[in-house]
């Protein structure tokens, strides 16, 4: 076993350690920060398996934008920000439990019977290949992307956005 | 006839199904207040109907009768292969005429007679449309075409019924709450109708899909009686279908739909339920069930005249612990129809050609007495028998009426519905060779039967609503008999009724060529 | 390396993501439970591209895609949320109940 | 238009019979001449001097002079003949309407023309003043053209239609008065009950023409005396099933019952139809039918005279205990059908219809005199008349003759004909018949004097003064009393035998008895056990001095009483049959559908209703939390509550979603 | 040429529109329409873009054709909804507008990127949407568990699409379908589960059971034309691309899924039309009833899976899609129109308004009877083709689903009957207060009319829907 491997194994391991305490964690800004860490382990693995860009964008778009997107909801929702009990629903716990292990044991079972190769580990950047292609073959489905960007960007402004004469209105 | 001629190929009839629907779309453009209007508008094109159909009935070559004329066939649903296709023999032509002319006599009466809230737009115009969906289905040979129309009078009626009917409260066994008559009877006759008709379609396509892919009616007679439909398919086609059509005839056990539904109904929607609407479902055995799927007609007969047997006892017997009038006579409807399926499920010429004119006579009949009764519970506002009486000295008219058309009801010789029965009872006596005598034997005696059951109930009824003295509650009330309105409307029925019964020839002269071919092609007998 | 401990791990995530948005009480964080199921999906994308050596990167380029969508959903379900904290001063999920029947 | 095989058929032997030419073309006016006078009388009536009763008369006097006119024709050159209309065809069954001409026919067309004018004359002034006057002669008038179709018939469907048109009829005017209840539930008794004999004859008519094929009575008379095959097999059941029907209409012990409640309807109706026309129907249908019962029905036959005897004297007994007038009547003229129907079944042709010839004339004149009494009196009842020979004088002497012609004493009508029918079935062997029927002629002799008596004799014991009818009613009294006298004379053994002549046409069809001379053994039974009747009944009734009182000397308890109950048919009928169907039978039919059908439907819908309950509130809404109820309600049971309350739907639709994900995949992976 | 004008134009029309009154959209996405008919008439192969993950058949184009009337409608719906309230306009219908060219772009999509795109890009829209009524809380909450749902559901296609992505290395469908039969993965337990999640992330599209929970409260809760929108645009975008995917790619792996999915679409039309039984808000009915109404259109698909006969089973889905559509749209305006007049959740409220809205009433009779299929109106051939499908094979799966269809549809009548019923035959609820608003502006009267007529001709002369249903039933062959 090369020592990349198990530098793998091990970055594996974090992945799902950081994101069990995503769920599990009852402090909503440890949740985020797990998440982060989660993010991060994962662009770490996209590298590892040739896919630098991809690392990128998750990195850029993940951790620079979108924590923050949650950090901010977190505040401004006001949710408490220490350790918080309340935080999970004690009710669903067993059934959740059940959900997510037999999800698993379906997806790991079939993924084990179908998938047996191997994969390469850091052969080398395709940025510019990916450009390319991105651009060419699949300009159509970009541009569509920009409208759901768009659509979610006015929409989520809209929505989120205070309105008094109308809130009083409706709120008699 | 050749200065009809344009109305060849088709036409005729198209008008004549079609053009009520037009006129109730005219009317709905109508403003409600031109009341006058909308009834002279009415009243106009069902008469135009009626005259373009004895039109139809003039250019109609009785000669040929059992062949299909007059009719067209022009792509309709190009992707299923359905097809407009019309057309009228010596089956359909007493039936559409019949249709016709009742229609007229219902909107005459409608004239000044409108059940609340009067609302003439609304009845109108359902009349009118009810209209075109019986004209539709007695004209129309191929089986979407037939289902479509057999489907369109459900909404009409349903409308009819809930929104004029009977507004009185009742309760209802085996419901928690008491419940307003029309709105029950108007949802039990929607939902039992349309669970027929659902599985009928299934037939229909069960048939198309074994019948190179036609709806055709004649192809399709073609194809089964050369044998096309066999086995377990045409006897699972055959109970679909005997599904879809028993409930509308209706047939015991089928049949707890039509009391409600009569009484319920406002007059006029009794009368074109009783006279019309539940000859759809015999016509449909004609016409669609024993001719496609003969080898499974001569399986079900024994069942058909066994349910047959009982319907007419069962609905006579009814009839005789019933204290509404107008139940009674729904009630009767059931065992008058039990003769008209007796003479179908015999498959000879003889019963089939007591049923048609069972059909009309019943067609006839059965709607006047729903005339008459409306009529009296209108001025009465009561049904309850018990509270009725001596009704021939307090509306004396009508109460001749009514007496005239009850012993026309019980099988009068020499009117119109004798010949029905007699006649369903001589085809059941010698059903088609291979039927199981006994049965249709023991069925004809329970049907003989049954005829004095039917006088029993009958004259009691006349005893207890026509004479006596009439009950102190009506002496001193303002009671009116019938005007000329009612009249107009009911006299044209009377004659009909005594025409047919003296000159049968009327109806047997249409239907016995095409009911002969139909068996002999089908039975081959 | 094999890719099965790849496919494994990421349906882990999968799993784990799965668990959270049915315990979570916190409508936000049941958004980031989300983002873990999302970025499972990526890992997959981009392991498979890997292990296929898929010159055209189709995985790559639909991972980037889904990052994209990601992004936009999480903006959705924020604004959301928002609205939703405007309304009841609360963003608990599990008090949303007005339209149990 | 002519049936050839008819024409034939009839002529056989007697070549020299004529088509009639246009005297018999023309008959269908009187039949249908009626019809349209009803028509006339029913919407002009009212604005006519007479109300309608003109109509009606000259109608009846058509029919009589036309009758009459046919009577000498045929007496003179013999007609027979047919006449049809295609009505419609049925599969290859025509439908033919039409009339026939023939002696049996003539006979009857005769009967009915000559009572009918009689009692129409009678009743103009008999219901004058009453309601409905002109209704009620439409109604007779609708009943003589009933009447003619029914004995014009050459089919047996215009047969069928004719009886039950009859039917209708008799409805119609026995329930004239029918403010009361008693009278429309006395018509609607005749009705039903002859619906219910109909039944018998529907079944009949039925099976005869399937296996004849056709519905011409004389193609069924020629195949059942040319020993076709098909009509050879259901002969006995045709047979016995069209005498069920002649049961009704000739009210036949046990269908007799409708007969005597039938007095409800005004006299000159019961005269009419009770006496003369309508109940000699089944007679007629013997008749008509005769060659079918003797040339097939041999057995059918023997049915036919057993249920003859036993109605002869059945009825004769009750009407000895009667104390209605009218229904002494009513059960002699039951009685009197019994000995028709008894001839018939002997086989005695001839003597049966002679028999109903004769008493049409004698019934009829003694219902017309009952009725000249009751109207006099204003009672039915026997116990509040007496002594009414000083009053009613023309209306006692014409009742005297009625009373004799019908006790059969000689030289009056009921002598010949009665004794013909002794004759008959003393020739044939039927003893026990034999004695009975004489015991009968004792009957009818005994319960007549008494009637008489009872009437006329003694003291008046009613109140007012009765006076003598009108002369519009003596009339036909005294018209009647003529023919009472004279129409036995038409078929005097080894004198003149015209009758028979008339009657029987089908030479070869018919093979009966004919005494040459008269037959001593049944001539002096009959008369003696006449004159022995009206003996024992004076002695009973007129010696005791006290008329009412001659029924305590005869009065045996338990038979009266099963007399006075009329052997209790009214009563089984009612508490075994009528109760149960239309009281059990019905109600539980009615609460079947009701509680039963009604309750199922409903019950489907209010089950798919429950149905949409469960899974919408249980399964759709509610499942999940039930399941996780059941799932923490160990671990947490007191907070359990607060977090039912808390339960956040959002998570449960997820839950829901991924079970269904995971449900699915096991299912598609593990089963298929 | 025109096409790749067409498209662009497709494309570009929202965008030019943004934060333009509603006039301009309503007009533009007519004018959309005319492009769409003149290829439809010049049609005469399938246009081919993008290496096969972009196609214009006949079977895009009638999609598109009724996505862009279906938003035309849904536009005048909103017109006075949306200005009675002072929303945003602009803003809502930009979201429409993008949410249309998701469906477009679905419609032609043959590729699972494109595909995925479209589908988020008719769907995120609607997340937002479904919350538009700011303040009021039933819409919040409704719109919360739509996102959560959908975006869940979204979750699991994509982790189909990966499978599916790694199995094959592909992304345009025909060169997945190919390389399945070549490595004959057919009916491995992979393609299966990867069908089977991307099922049930379209399933939440299309609610059917039982991925339907969230329908009925964002039903509830959405501003009514929204609810309308997502009824009928939203739920035909899923069905486009279950269609497509079903006879695209998984057309050989059929068996299975197809038992799966006959069962689910038997337990959809009775779990909605038995819910639907219980309701009384008369959106929540509606909510219900579209439940059902895509067990019915799934039925066809789901033996045509069975039967590899696809040709039928997507001539009966599309047309049902189409007709249904119209009637749909009718019935929410008819609800539209008597909220008007007594706002309330209730309809047992309603009772004998048909006398003061004679127009809304007899529209109700029409739109709600042609949903129960009661001929002569729409539904009635709705049904029809879609029972002719089901039993065209003789198949016992087919034949028990039309049995089920059969019985649902006496079921569905009851409650469908009983809004008519309740304004026609009831009598008015004294405590209710009416807004005697019975005038019916004119947008809606178009929507009315454009619906009623087109309900009524496909009841009458069905032969033209049946036409577009069959020409786009061709497509999986070309």
């Amino acid at each position: 076993m090369e020592a990349i491997d198990i530098f793998s194994y091990f970055l594996l391991l974090l992945l799902l350690l950081s994101g069990i305490k995503v769920v599990t964690t009852s402090n909503v800004i440890h949740a985020a920060i797990f998440l982060v860490f989660t993010l991060a382990t994962t662009a770490i693995l996209f590298i590892l398996l040739s896919a630098e860009f991809v690392a990128l964008v998750l990195v850029l778009v993940y951790i620079g934008a979108v924590i923050v997107l949650f950090l901010f909801g977190v505040m401004i929702t006001r949710a408490p920000l220490g350790p918080n009990a309340e935080l999970d629903n004690d009710q669903n716990k067993l059934f959740a439990t059940l959900i997510s292990l037999s999800i698993f044991g379906i997806f790991t079972y079939i993924l084990l019977q179908t998938f047996d190769s191997t994969v390469v580990i850091s052969e080398g950047t395709s940025t510019k290949l990916l450009g390319e292609i991105l651009l060419s073959r699949f300009v159509f489905p970009f541009e569509l992307v920009s409208f759901v960007l768009l659509g979610a960007l006015i929409g989520g402004i809209t929505l989120a956005r205070k309105d008094n004469a109308l809130m009083d209105e409706d709120q008699i | 006839m050749s200065s009809f001629s344009f109305l060849d190929s088709g036409l005729g009839l198209t008008v004549v199904v079609f053009l009520p629907l037009i006129s109730a779309i005219f009317i709905f453009l109508i403003p409600k207040k031109q009341e006058m209007l909308i009834k002279l508008i009415t009243l106009g094109s069902a008469i135009v109907t009626f005259l373009v159909s004895l039109v139809v009935a003039l250019q109609f070559d009785f000669n040929d009768a059992a062949e299909l004329q007059l009719g067209t066939k022009v792509s309709w649903i190009s992707s299923i292969n359905s097809n407009y296709e019309i057309g009228i023999d010596g089956i359909s032509l007493p039936l559409l005429l019949l249709s016709t002319f009742i229609s007229v006599l219902a909107i005459i009466y409608s004239f000044e007679h409108l059940p609340e809230p009067k609302n003439a737009k609304g009845m109108m115009s359902l009349i009118l449309i009810l209209e075109t969906g019986m004209n539709g289905t007695f004209v129309a040979l191929d089986l979407i075409l037939f289902f479509v129309f057999f489907e369109l009078v459900l909404l009409p009626m349903y409308f009819m019924i809930g929104i004029w009917g009977d507004k009185t409260v009742r309760s209802v066994s085996g419901l928690k709450n008491d419940i307003e008559t029309r709105l029950y009877a108007s949802i039990k006759f929607f939902v039992f109708t349309l669970f027929g008709s659902a599985f009928m379609l299934l037939g229909f396509l069960g048939l198309y899909f074994r019948g190179n892919k036609t709806f055709s009616i004649p192809e399709l007679i073609e194809l089964g009686t050369n044998g096309a439909f066999t086995g377990t398919f045409a006897t699972l086609v055959f109970a679909v279908l005997f599904l879809g059509f028993a409930v509308k005839v209706p047939m015991w056990p089928l049949h707890t739909w039509l009391p409600d539904a009569h009484t319920a109904a406002p007059t006029v929607g009794s009368v074109l339920l009783a006279a019309i609407l539940l000859k759809l479902g015999s016509y449909g055995f004609v016409r669609i069930a024993l001719p496609i799927l003969p080898e499974q007609a001569v399986a079900w007969a024994p069942a058909i005249a066994i349910l047959s047997a009982i319907g007419i006892i069962y609905g006579s017997l009814a009839c005789l612990a019933q204290t509404d009038l107008k139940r009674l006579i729904a009630f009767s409807s059931v065992g008058h129809m039990g003769f008209v399926m007796l003479g179908i499920s015999s498959l000879t010429s003889i019963g089939i050609n007591a049923a048609m004119i069972g059909m009309v006579a019943h067609g006839i009949i059965t709607g006047l007495l729903f005339f008459v009764s409306g009529s009296m519970a209108h001025t009465y506002h009561t049904r309850d028998m018990g509270r009725l009486g001596g009704n021939m000295k307090l509306l004396p008219k009508t109460g001749a009426i009514l007496a005239f058309t009850a012993m026309a009801s019980l099988g009068l010789p020499g009117l119109a519905g004798f010949w029905g029965e007699f006649m369903a009872l001589l085809g059941a006596y010698n059903p088609l060779p291979g039927l199981n005598v006994t049965i249709f034997r023991s069925s004809m005696v329970a049907g003989a039967i049954g005829t004095v059951l039917t006088a029993g109930y009958l004259l009691w009824m006349l005893q207890r609503v026509n004479l006596g003295e009439p009950k102190e509650e009506w002496i001193d009330q303002e009671l009116h008999d019938a005007d000329n309105y009612e009249l107009v409307a009911w006299i044209p029925l009377v004659i009909l009724t005594v025409l047919i019964g003296v000159f049968p020839k009327l109806i047997f002269g249409a239907t016995n060529d095409a009911v002969i071919a139909l068996v002999a092609k089908a039975f081959g007998g | 390396m094999s890719i099965q401990p790849i496919l494994i791990a990421a349906a882990a995530l999968f799993s784990i993501g799965i668990y959270g948005i049915l315990v979570r009480r916190n409508a936000v964080m049941v958004l980031l439970s989300i983002e873990l199921i999302l970025n499972s999906v990526n890992i997959n994308f981009v392991a498979f591209n890997a292990m296929l050596s898929d010159v055209f990167l189709n995985g790559q380029i639909f991972s980037i895609f889904i990052i994209t969508i990601a992004a936009a959903e999480v903006g959705i379900g924020l604004a959301i949320v928002l609205m939703l904290f405007r309304n009841r001063e609360t963003a608990n999920i599990n008090e949303f109940d007005l339209m149990k029947w | 238009m002519v049936n050839q095989n008819f024409v034939n058929f009839l002529a056989e032997g007697k070549p020299e019979y004529t088509d009639g030419g246009v005297i018999a073309e023309f008959t269908w006016l009187i039949v249908v001449l009626p019809f349209l006078a009803a028509l006339f009388i029913t919407f002009l009536g009212k604005y006519l001097p007479l109300k309608g009763a003109e109509l009606a008369l000259g109608t009846v006097l058509f029919i009589f002079l036309y009758s009459s006119a046919l009577l000498y024709e045929h007496a003179t050159k013999g007609i027979a003949n047919e006449f049809f209309i295609n009505v419609g065809s049925i599969g290859s069954y025509d439908l033919e309407f039409g009339w026939v001409v023939d002696g049996l026919s003539i006979m009857m067309y005769f009967v009915v023309g000559t009572v009918s004018s009689l009692v129409f004359v009678y009743a103009t002034n008999y219901m004058q003043g009453e309601i409905r006057y002109t209704f009620f002669f439409t109604s007779l008038t609708l009943f003589a053209g009933s009447m003619l179709v029914l004995v014009s018939s050459p089919t047996l469907l215009q047969l069928l239609i004719g009886w039950e048109l009859v039917g209708v009829c008799s409805y119609l005017l026995i329930g004239h008065y029918w403010e009361k209840k008693e009278n429309s539930s006395a018509a609607m008794k005749a009705f039903i009950t002859n619906k219910i004999a109909d039944i018998g004859l529907m079944i009949g008519i039925i099976v005869l023409a399937l296996s004849t094929k056709t519905l011409r009575i004389s193609e069924i008379l020629y195949q059942s005396t040319h020993d076709y095959e098909d009509i050879k097999t259901v002969a006995y059941l045709g047979g016995v099933l069209l005498f069920i029907g002649a049961m009704g209409k000739s009210a036949q012990f046990p269908l007799h019952v409708w007969l005597p409640d039938a007095m409800a309807g005004p006299t000159p109706v019961s005269a009419l139809m009770h006496a003369a026309t309508m109940v000699t129907a089944g007679v007629y249908l013997l008749g008509r039918m005769f060659p079918f019962y003797q040339g097939m029905a041999s057995e059918a036959l023997d049915v036919v005279l057993l249920f003859g005897v036993i109605t002869l004297l059945g009825a004769g007994l009750v009407a000895v205990v009667q104390d209605d007038l009218k229904k002494v009547l009513a059960y002699s003229t039951v009685s009197q059908l019994g000995y028709m129907v008894t001839a018939m079944g002997s086989g005695a042709y001839t003597a049966g219809l002679f028999h109903l010839w004769t008493h049409a004339f004698f019934k009829a004149l003694l219902f017309l005199g009952a009725g000249s009494v009751i109207h006099a009196v204003h009672t039915n009842n026997m116990s509040e008349m007496g002594g009414l020979r000083k009053e009613m004088p023309r209306t006692f002497s014409t009742f005297i003759i009625g009373t004799v012609a019908l006790a059969g004493l000689p030289p009056l009508a009921g002598f010949f004909s009665k004794d013909e029918i002794l004759a008959s079935l003393n020739h044939e062997g039927h003893n026990i018949y034999f004695i009975i029927s004489v015991l009968g002629a004792f009957i009818t002799a005994f319960y007549m004097t008494r009637a008489v008596l009872l009437t006329f004799f003694g003291e008046y014991r009613g109140d007012g003064h009765p006076h003598e009818s009108d002369k519009m009613m003596t009339i036909p009294l005294i018209v009647l009393s003529g023919f009472a006298i004279v129409a036995g004379w038409v078929n005097i053994p080894g004198v003149y035998t015209g009758f028979t002549t008339w009657v029987t046409t089908r030479k070869n069809a018919i093979v009966e008895y004919h005494p040459e001379s008269f037959d001593l053994v049944a001539m002096f039974s009959g008369f003696s056990a006449g004159i022995f009747g009206i003996g024992l009944a004076y002695y009973v009734y007129q010696l005791s001095g006290k008329a009412v009182d001659g029924d305590q000397k005869i009065k045996i308890k338990p038979i009266w009483k099963i007399l006075e109950n009329k052997y209790y048919l009214d009563f089984i009928y009612f508490k075994f049959i009528i109760d149960p169907v239309k009281i059990t039978f019905a109600k539980f039919i009615d609460s079947f559908n009701t509680n039963i059908l009604d309750r199922f439907v409903n019950g489907v819908g209010v089950t798919a209703s429950k149905a949409g309950d469960i899974v919408y509130k249980n399964l759709d809404q509610e499942g999940i939390d039930k399941v996780l109820n059941l799932s923490s309600s160990g671990t947490d049971t007191i907070g359990s509550k607060v977090k039912l309350i808390q339960t956040g739907k959002t998570q449960q639709y997820l839950m829901y979603f991924l079970v269904g994900v995971i449900v699915i995949s096991l299912i598609i992976l593990l089963v298929l | 040429m025109t096409i790749v004008t067409a498209i662009s134009l497709d494309l570009l029309l929202p965008r030019k529109l943004k934060y333009i009154v509603a006039l301009v959209s309503i007009l533009g996405s007519l004018i959309a329409f005319v492009p769409i008919i003149f290829q439809y008439a010049n049609y005469s192969s399938p246009e081919i873009l993008f290496e096969g993950s972009y196609v214009i058949d006949k079977f895009s184009l009638i999609l598109k054709g009724l996505f862009i009337l279906v938003t035309y409608l849904t536009f005048l719906l909103s017109v006075n909804f949306v200005e009675s309230d002072e929303y945003y306009q602009g803003e809502y219908y930009f979201l429409l507008l993008s949410s249309l060219l998701g469906a477009l772009v679905v419609t032609s999509s043959r590729d699972l990127l494109t595909m995925f795109i479209g589908i988020e890009l008719a769907s995120t829209p609607m997340f937002l949407l479904s919350g538009w009524k700011k303040g009021d809380q039933k819409s919040n909450e409704g719109s919360i568990k739509f996102f959560l749902l959908g975006v869940l559901s979204a979750s699991l296609i994509l982790y189909g699409f990966s499978l599916l992505y790694g199995v094959t290395g592909k992304l345009v469908f025909s060169d997945i379908a190919n390389t399945l039969i070549q490595s004959d993965l057919n009916q491995s337990p992979v393609t299966l589960l990867s069908a089977i999640l991307i099922l049930a992330g379209i399933g939440f599209k299309i609610s059917i059971v039982p991925f339907h929970s969230w329908a009925p409260d964002t039903y509830e809760g959405a501003p009514l034309p929204v609810t309308a929108y997502l009824s009928v645009s939203s739920k035909a975008t899923g069905f486009v691309a279950l269609i497509i995917l079903i006879s695209k790619v998984f057309y050989d792996s059929g068996q299975g899924l197809g038992i799966i999915l006959v069962f689910i679409s038997g337990i959809t039309m009775f779990v909605g039309n038995l819910s639907a039984l219980q309701q009384t808000n008369p959106v929540r009915l509606l909510a219900y009833s579209s439940i059902a109404q895509a067990g019915f259109i799934l039925a066809p698909m789901a033996v045509a899976g069975i039967t590899s006969n696809y040709e039928d089973g997507v001539y009966a889905s599309v047309t049902y899609l189409i007709i249904y559509a119209f009637m749909n749209i009718g019935a929410f305006l008819v609800i539209n129109l008597l909220q008007r007049n007594i706002q309330s959740d209730d309809m047992y409220d309603w009772g004998g308004l048909a006398r003061e809205m004679p127009l809304a009433g007899i529209f109700a009779v029409i739109f709600f009877f042609s949903l129960a299929g009661i001929p002569p109106l729409g539904g009635w051939f709705a049904k029809f083709v879609v029972f002719r499908s089901l039993l065209s094979t003789g198949e016992i799966f087919g034949l028990s689903l039309g049995i089920i269809g059969a019985i649902n549809a006496v079921i569905a009548l009851v409650y469908y009957s009983r809004i008519s019923k309740i304004i026609w035959m009831d009598s008015p609820n004294e405590n209710v207060k009416s807004n005697n608003d019975t005038l019916i502006p004119s947008p809606l009267r178009v929507v009315g009319f454009v619906s009623l007529i087109l309900t009524i001709v496909s009841g009458i002369f069905p032969g033209i829907f049946s036409n577009l249903g069959e020409a786009s039933s061709i497509f999986f062959n070309s």
